[in-house]
């Protein structure tokens, strides 16, 4: 059938194809590195446009700080006047203990620490139950929220927020979520004055 | 010699103890009627419709399946009204009519008729469509109608206040009133005195043995009791456990279908037994407050693997061979 | 009883036992116009047919000869004359060669036949065992307890499977058959020495004869004619179905399991059926063939069921017309009992020397519904006294998917019906499992 | 240790590859049709599995990150796990014709076995040790196998039942794999 | 070549999915709506016509024993350009299809059609097979996805179908429903092409 | 520049060292192996899905070449690789004329009346453990369909309690010829269309009593042949479709209508 090739060209022909899908990939790869970047910005950029809504966007940072709350680290983004005052804040915070492990929100909180919108960024979340998180139904709920004015937990545990319907580990897991970003905000308008 | 009508020709035996399939599927479905009537009791009209919409469908559904295809399947033989039953008691008793229609299609078309109907089905149809229900409609089949409420009110079950809320919620709950049937629950799930009665004559007659339900209980007792000697504040107690939920329903009516369960001595036990940890398991650490129905189905899989590696001694045959 | 009742170990059931003729003494039956004889009555080699169309035969003249050691000689019941040689049906249902004989005195009781036959004296203690053997290979005996398997042959077992015990099979578990109960209660005396010959033939081993407790009176009797006689005992049995199975006898009276395709005899056990142990006492002592047995006649359609003796080769319609049974509303005829027995279609076969029973039924009896699907219930598999898995068995039969390890399970089956009887869904588990026999010996 | 135990629990039972991650799903209902060809293949595929995913890790971490070319994954993996499949069988064949004859003749079906592949890079997505890395690879296979040899058991049994025709073969194997995708759920939540 | 056979052919009755059972991974995990299965069918269109095209151009030169190293390497390399222009200009979609883009390099149809077809074939014939085979692939995952998404959440491209409150058969977009629906629609599409292939 | 070069060598290296491995290893370990598995494993489509119920398209090669023959189909090569592989193990197709099954009865319910009602299962080989026949004719056809279903070109059908042979439909393979328990299936060339349709070895007058188109064995289609085609032996004609020229003259010579042109049966005889 099939006539034998020398080990040689066999080689030869092996690594030369290898040799061009890589040069060729790597071509690729520098045109397509610099927009998947983008498109990783544009994210973070259009999410806190959403959860920062209202807020004067002009002097955000292009990459976030860190700070640590409750031993975890919330990585955040600073909205501020021009002169210097915080107008308002885009935590990004872990939900912990989802349903399918944690999950990423960002929050958003004015210059009063009252939320502003919430913003799931990734989740493993069950469809159609856990993922409703991103319904406008359950996020409503905490807009103006602050740590004064609820109480943060679902309320089967007592607290102010209202589960999802056979969710509520994620609701829980979100709510934790949120109040860790109310904390932090607290801590950094502490660290201000 | 004169003419007469050809005789009769059959291979032997000749002679019948007079079992039918009709026989036994009927009589299942009469020992339900004590714990029907405790959840009719309990739940009210509300009971009845449920039970009387899903024996309706599952019963209807074979029937048009045989009439409208070349299937031949006696859909009065009663093993369709049985899982109609079956699948009722497995159902809040507020469940709405849609929600049985689809139960019902689930179970007779998915969970039989696609493999041939009677007796060709490898996991128990009334389950595979609890299941199903389960996980489509989660707050449906889990808002549970209040025993004795006349307003409609649902409550959890205790099953779901041990897992939202932990064991120490459940501190008051009395035993006697779990078994009476005092509790919210499905159709099925409410009395576990009155399952056993009806059980009983079903082992009188043989059309159940002990091997399942004996080993499925005994697993559930164990396990959950292991946890509960670990740490009694968290977990609830072997007892709670034995009594609560679907335990009583599954090991007497359902992992003993005689159709998805293991022929031999040895595969039987090992059903109970995995049917009875995987209930406690995912009880114990799962999603879900109650794990019987998917306990049942999984063992279920392995039904053939049992039948074929764990079969029962032979005449004239040695342990070694 | 003081002590537990012996039965088998594993499955088993209790059929309705309708043991109508029980108290009806075995008549004499007369000879009938004509004896339809058919030639291979028993397991083994074909026979050579010895006498040709327009022969004189007188009774006792060998129709056919054996043909090789397993096999056995065939023996004209009365004088007459060959009518015919033709195939014809039997009551297995299998059409095979028979010699038709056209008999010389019709109507003669056997009484006054087998009256004018003399005992010889028979000295036991003189007798070889050689002889025994001779004796009982010439005069055509085979078992009469079902199987037909020639006596001779199992009685001569290899050197290397000493027999330790005989058991003679007194069970009669079948519903409706009453024929070795008689015997055993009004020729217990021929019986025992019957069995005394048996016992000689193996240089004095225990014999014991199991007998079910349904049988009271037999177990007396027997108990009594055997009272003081050496190694000779009486052992009553559980009444339970296929307790007369040989390899259930042998595990009730003495706790030995034949093992998976295997023979009484590698448990160093012989068999005999009761009416067996008597022919060889009739082949010894009157020089008698096999040419006539006793035969329960009964079921729903017959007004006085009976037991009778009668030549081998009457024609069914002779008995029927005897037992007044009226042919236009017979709707199943069996040879044997319900359990183990063969429907057969023509009122025109005859008797063979395995033939333990006739039973009449009319429509009402015959159950007509057909296969349903299996609904796994196990009741096959609690009723099988051989611990099979029927249920799968069967299906893999009817898939014809016999796997490999499934093929031996197949083998062992023993056609007792408890199965099929017990199967709510209908199925025809005996004649699955009978397919599979005979598909994997048609594979060797 | 409670940590790889619940790796284990959640690879085989929560996160089953067959029925939660559908990874391997070709051979998953090619090699089914027998248990003794399941079993066959389920320790292929365990063996293949545990070595791949070692050998890709070294590779990722060793390799492709120093030199910020993670970009290659996919290529790498695939030369990696297709070599190693071919080495494996020729070195079998010749040093263990036995098991080979059991084995070998599972490996080709494996390299096109997105399980392979796919639960390699999913070591790497969860950002697993090199022993996690192991012990994931390693139970996800047992789960594989547990799902093929389960699933083998039933189509073996349903040879002899009446299925009709139109749902015969592989519509009622979608079927029951379905069904037992379900049960398998029953799991979830188990293990995050 | 006849185009209708040829149609028929990719579509139905050697339609990837339901005629072959291949590449059955990505259409399971796909295709809990319509657009995502879209999405997987023409990323792998893309690789599938790529490798066909590369593969038929350069089957003079591969030598036979490397054949199928040389083919994975070819493949894996369209699935690395699909995999980073996806990410560059489909960032969403490729975030939901994640671990299965890489996994088309195992996707049993590319290997096969490569082996079966570009491997023997005019580089024209090559694209054309390539071509039809990932379509009949897309049009499975698309009709598995948009009755799983109908069905599931009751939409259809994320356009409600039916109120926001009724319940929808939520199975159906989880790993079940993925077998069961791919179940009976293997019986829908056998009986279509019983008919088509009665039809000819 | 060092973003295409590292790829580059990374990549050329792994192939180099993957490579150069495996043929290394390929020597070291070679074992010999039949080289038609090979050959047949190259005009496989290599998909190696399993769909064959083999472990993959070695396996496949490997069992055809054991086996020498193709008894599993490869779902996904089509007809011209799957007859390329037949021609690798040397197995041709037969072009030879096209025989088809014929039944050699005519025992309809009208013609030999039925005997008895069988209840058993239906299936001819488990009727034949319980009786010889249904029919009065005792070699007649059960019409219990083993035949039927053991065909897998659905070219026969029970009609009236005898089987029906769709000679288009039938493709000779004769499987159904050893599906018979009452052996009455004999294959014959399509071209021969005078059939014998009886298989009664009875004297003439007995197999009259039983079946009304038996063959009686009356020597007169024997003595009419001109072709020496037909003989009467154990009181049943027999033809020599060598011999047989389709003249008919038997056919009209046969008291019992016993003969049947194919095509044109009477199965009811005039009588
Ligand atoms: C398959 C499955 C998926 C689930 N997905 C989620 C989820 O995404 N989010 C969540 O909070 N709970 C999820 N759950 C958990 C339950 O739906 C829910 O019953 C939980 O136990 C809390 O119950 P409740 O919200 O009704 O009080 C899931 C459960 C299962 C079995
Ligand atoms: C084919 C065959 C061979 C037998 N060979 C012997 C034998 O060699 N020795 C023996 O003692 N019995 C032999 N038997 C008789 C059996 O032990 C048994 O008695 C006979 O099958 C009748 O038993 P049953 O009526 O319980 O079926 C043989 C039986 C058969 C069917
Ligand atoms: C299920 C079954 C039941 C049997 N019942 C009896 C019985 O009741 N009495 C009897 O003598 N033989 C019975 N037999 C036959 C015995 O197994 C055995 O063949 C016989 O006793 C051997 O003696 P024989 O060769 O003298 O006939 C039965 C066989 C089977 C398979
Ligand atoms: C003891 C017993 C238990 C049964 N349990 C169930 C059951 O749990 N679910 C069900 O659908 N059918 C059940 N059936 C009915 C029947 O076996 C079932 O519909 C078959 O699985 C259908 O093939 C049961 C039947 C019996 C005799
Ligand atoms: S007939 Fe055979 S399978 Fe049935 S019970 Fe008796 S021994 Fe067992
Ligand atoms: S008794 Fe009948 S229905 Fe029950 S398992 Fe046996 S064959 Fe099946
Ligand atoms: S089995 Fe073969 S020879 Fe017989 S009818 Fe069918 S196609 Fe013809
Ligand atoms: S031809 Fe033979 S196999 Fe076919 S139905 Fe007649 S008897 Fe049965
Ligand atoms: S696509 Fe074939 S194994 Fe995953």
């Amino acid at each position: 059938m099939s006539k034998q090739e020398s080990d040689f060209k066999v080689i030869t022909v092996l690594v030369i194809i290898a040799l061009f899908s890589a040069v060729l990939l790597a071509y690729v790869n520098t045109i397509t590195r610099g927009p998947i970047e983008g498109n990783k910005k544009a994210e973070m950029k259009k999410a806190i446009a959403v959860v920062l809504q209202g807020v004067d966007l002009k002097n955000i940072p292009q990459m976030p700080r860190q700070m640590k709350v409750d031993k975890s680290i919330v990585k955040y983004f600073t909205a501020e006047s021009d002169s210097g005052a915080l107008l308002g804040v885009a935590f990004v915070v872990k939900g912990p203990n989802g349903f399918s492990g944690d999950f990423d929100v960002m929050v958003g909180v004015d210059a009063d620490g009252s939320v502003i919108d919430t913003y799931v960024l990734q989740h493993k979340e069950t469809p159609g139950l856990g993922d409703k998180m991103n319904g406008e139904a359950f996020k409503s709920q905490f807009r103006k929220k602050n740590l004064q004015n609820a109480k943060w937990r679902v309320k089967k545990d007592g607290g102010d927020i209202d589960a999802l319907t056979a969710a509520t580990i994620t609701s829980r897991a979100f709510t934790h979520g949120v109040e860790r970003a109310l904390l932090g905000f607290e801590k950094l308008k502490g660290n201000k004055h | 010699m004169p003419e007469n009508r050809p005789v009769f020709v059959d291979s032997s035996p000749l002679g019948r103890a007079g079992e039918s399939t009709r026989k036994i599927m009927y009589t299942v479905s009469l020992t339900l009627v004590p714990a029907l009537g405790v959840s009719v009791w309990m739940f009210g009209f509300e009971a009845l419709r449920v039970l009387l919409l899903a024996a309706v469908f599952c019963v209807g559904i074979e029937f048009a399946a045989f009439r409208f295809s070349s299937f031949k399947i006696d859909s009065l033989d009663g093993s369709a009204l049985l899982t109609g039953i079956l699948l009722a008691m497995n159902l809040p008793a507020n469940a709405p009519w849609w929600l049985i229609l689809v139960g019902s299609l689930v179970a007779v078309g998915l969970g039989k008729l696609v493999f041939g109907g009677l007796g060709q089905n490898i996991f128990n149809p009334a389950l595979v469509a609890r299941v199903f229900l389960l996980i489509s409609f989660p707050v449906q089949m889990t808002s549970w109608l209040k025993p004795g409420a006349v307003d409609g009110s649902t409550g959890a079950t205790p099953l779901g206040i041990l897992k939202t809320e932990g064991a120490g919620a459940l501190a008051q709950t009395d035993l006697l009133h779990l078994a009476v049937g005092q509790m919210g629950g499905s159709l099925g799930e409410v009395s576990a005195i009155a399952l056993l009665l009806g059980a009983a004559w079903l082992f009188y007659k043989k059309y159940i043995t002990w091997e399942i339900p004996v080993t499925f209980m005994g697993a559930v007792l164990v396990f959950s009791g292991i946890f509960y000697l670990i740490n009694p504040a968290q977990y609830a107690s072997p007892l709670f456990h034995l009594f609560t939920g679907g335990v009583m329903l599954g090991a007497l009516y359902m992992a003993t279908d005689m159709v998805t369960s293991p022929l031999t001595f040895k595969g039987k036990l090992i059903f109970g037994i995995g049917c009875g940890f995987f209930t406690a398991l995912i009880r114990l650490f799962g999603a879900y407050p109650e794990g019987v129905s998917f306990a049942i189905l999984f063992m279920n899989a392995f039904v053939p693997l049992l039948d074929r590696y764990f079969p029962d001694k032979k005449f004239g045959v040695l342990k070694n061979e | 009883m003081l002590h537990p009742l012996k039965t088998f170990s594993r499955g088993g059931i209790h059929p309705a036992y309708n043991k109508f003729s029980a108290d009806r003494p075995i008549e004499y039956g007369t000879v009938p116009e004509r004896l339809l004889i058919a030639v291979n009555q028993h397991i083994g080699r074909p026979l050579e047919v010895l006498v040709k169309k327009g022969e004189e035969v007188t009774r006792g003249s060998l129709l056919a000869k054996s043909s090789g050691f397993v096999s056995s000689n065939l023996h004209a019941p009365a004088a007459g004359k060959v009518e015919k040689i033709t195939r014809f049906p039997q009551l297995g249902g299998q059409i095979g060669e028979t010699i038709i004989i056209k008999t010389e005195n019709p109507g003669q009781s056997l009484k006054e036949i087998l009256d004018s036959e003399t005992p010889q004296s028979l000295r036991l203690d003189a007798l070889e065992k050689e002889e025994i053997l001779k004796k009982i290979n010439e005069a055509g005996l085979v078992g009469m307890g079902g199987a037909g398997f020639p006596t001779h042959v199992k009685l001569s077992p290899p050197q290397e499977k000493p027999i330790d015990h005989l058991l003679i099979n007194g069970a009669e578990c079948e519903p409706y058959i009453t024929c070795d109960h008689r015997l055993m209660l009004e020729r217990s005396a021929e019986l025992t020495r019957g069995m005394l010959i048996l016992q000689k033939l193996f240089g004095g081993v225990p014999v014991t004869i199991g007998i079910e407790d349904n049988k009271p009176d037999a177990v007396k009797a027997m108990g009594e004619a055997l009272a003081g006689k050496r190694g000779l005992s009486v052992a009553a049995l559980e009444t339970k179905y296929p307790q007369g199975g040989e390899k259930q006898l042998i595990k009730a009276i003495l706790n030995r399991e034949v093992p998976s395709a295997g023979l009484p005899m590698d448990v160093g056990v012989i068999v005999q059926n009761v009416a067996t142990t008597l022919a060889v006492y009739e082949a010894l002592v009157y020089n008698r063939p096999l040419m006539e047995r006793a035969l329960t006649v009964s079921g729903n359609l017959i007004k006085n069921p009976g037991n009778i003796l009668l030549p081998i080769g009457t024609p069914v319609s002779f008995i029927m017309n005897r037992f007044e049974i009226d042919a236009a509303r017979v709707r199943l005829l069996l040879s044997g009992g319900p359990m183990m027995g063969r429907a057969s279609f023509s009122f025109e076969s005859p008797l063979t020397k395995t033939s333990s029973a006739l039973l009449f039924f009319d429509g009402d009896y015959v159950h007509r519904r057909r296969e349903n699907p299996c609904i796994r219930c196990g009741s096959c598999i609690d009723a099988c006294p051989m611990g099979l898995p029927v249920a799968q068995l069967t299906e893999s039969i009817k898939g014809n998917l016999i796997a490999a390890h499934a093929k031996g399970d197949i083998m062992d089956c023993i056609e007792c019906g408890s199965c099929t009887y017990v199967c709510p869904a209908d199925r025809r588990l005996v004649q699955w499992m009978r397919v599979g026999k005979s598909i994997i010996r048609r594979e060797n | 240790m409670v940590q790889y135990a619940l790796l284990v629990v959640s690879a085989i039972f929560v996160n089953n590859v067959i029925f939660s991650r559908f990874l391997g799903l070709c051979p998953y209902f090619g090699v089914s049709k027998k248990i003794d060809t399941a079993l066959g293949m389920g320790m292929a595929v365990t063996f293949l599995l545990t070595l791949a995913g070692s050998m890709t890790y070294i590779v990722q971490v060793y390799i492709l990150n120093p030199l910020n070319l993670a970009y290659l994954q996919t290529i790498a993996f695939i030369l990696v796990i297709a070599s190693l499949v071919q080495l494996v069988e020729i070195v079998m064949k010749k040093v263990a014709p036995p098991l080979y004859q059991a084995l070998g003749i599972f490996l080709p079906l494996i390299t096109t076995n997105c399980a392979i592949l796919g639960v390699s890079i999913l070591s790497i997505q969860g950002k697993f040790n090199f022993i996690e890395t192991a012990v994931f690879s390693f139970a996800s296979a047992l789960g594989f196998g547990l799902a093929l040899i389960i699933f083998a058991g039933i189509r073996e049994a349903l040879d002899t039942r009446q299925v009709p025709k139109i749902f015969a073969g592989a519509p009622i194997s979608f079927i029951i794999a379905g069904i037992l995708a379900m049960a398998f759920m029953g799991f979830s939540g188990m293990v995050k | 070549m006849n185009l209708k056979e040829n149609m028929i052919r990719s579509f139905f009755t050697e339609n990837p999915v339901t005629g072959l059972l291949l590449g059955l991974c990505p259409t399971l995990a796909t295709t809990t709506s319509a657009e995502n299965g879209l999405g997987m069918g023409l990323a792998t269109t893309f690789v599938l016509i790529g490798s066909n095209v590369v593969i038929s151009l350069l089957r003079k030169q591969i030598p036979d024993r490397v054949r199928i190293p040389a083919f994975i390497v070819i493949i894996a390399t369209f699935v690395t350009i699909v995999d980073m222009g996806m990410q560059a200009t489909m960032y969403d979609l490729h975030k939901t299809l994640g671990l299965f883009i890489p996994l088309i390099v195992v996707n049993c149809i590319i290997l096969g059609r490569a082996e079966a077809f570009a491997s023997k074939n005019s580089i024209g014939h090559s694209f054309l097979d390539g071509l039809f085979m990932g379509l009949g692939f897309t049009m499975s995952l698309f009709i598995l996805g948009a009755i799983r998404e109908v069905l599931g959440s009751g939409q259809i491209f994320g356009y409600a179908l039916i109120p926001a409150d009724w319940p929808t058969i939520l199975i159906f977009v989880l790993a079940p429903g993925a077998f069961i629906t791919l179940g009976f629609m293997m019986v829908g599409m056998n009986k279509i092409s019983k008919l088509l292939e009665g039809g000819n | 520049m060092y973003e295409i070069l590292i790829p580059g060598l990374v990549l050329s290296g792994f192939a180099l060292v993957l490579s150069g491995g495996l043929l290394y290893a390929s020597k070291k370990f070679y074992v010999y192996e039949d080289p038609r598995i090979d050959a047949i494993e190259a005009l496989l489509p290599a998909a190696n899905c399993g769909g064959c119920g083999l472990a993959g398209c070695r396996a496949f090669a490997e069992q055809a070449v054991k086996k020498e023959s193709l008894d599993v189909i490869c779902p996904v090569a089509d007809a011209a690789a799957m007859s390329a592989v037949a021609k690798v193990l040397g197995i041709e197709a037969s072009g030879a004329d096209k025989n088809v099954a014929t039944l050699m009865c005519h025992g309809t319910h009208e013609n030999s009346k039925e005997a008895l009602e069988y209840a058993g299962i239906e299936d001819c080989w488990a009727a034949m453990l319980v009786t010889d026949s249904v029919k009065a004719c005792a070699f007649s056809c059960l019409g219990l369909a083993s035949c039927v279903r053991a065909c897998r070109f659905d070219a026969m059908k029970i009609e009236n309690g005898i089987v029906v042979i769709d000679e288009e439909k039938c493709t000779g393979c004769g499987l159904c010829v050893p599906a018979c328990p009452k052996t009455l299936l004999h294959m014959r060339p399509q071209t021969s269309e005078v059939v014998v349709c009886c298989f009664n070895t009875e004297r003439g007058a007995d197999a009259r009593k039983v079946c009304r188109v038996a063959c009686i064995g009356c020597m007169k289609c024997q003595k009419t042949c001109a072709h020496d085609a037909i003989h009467v032996n154990n009181f049943l004609a027999a033809i020599d479709y060598g011999k047989c020229t389709n003249c008919y003259e038997c056919v009209d010579v046969c008291p019992t209508d016993s003969i049947q042109i194919k095509g044109k049966e009477v199965y009811v005889a005039s009588a």
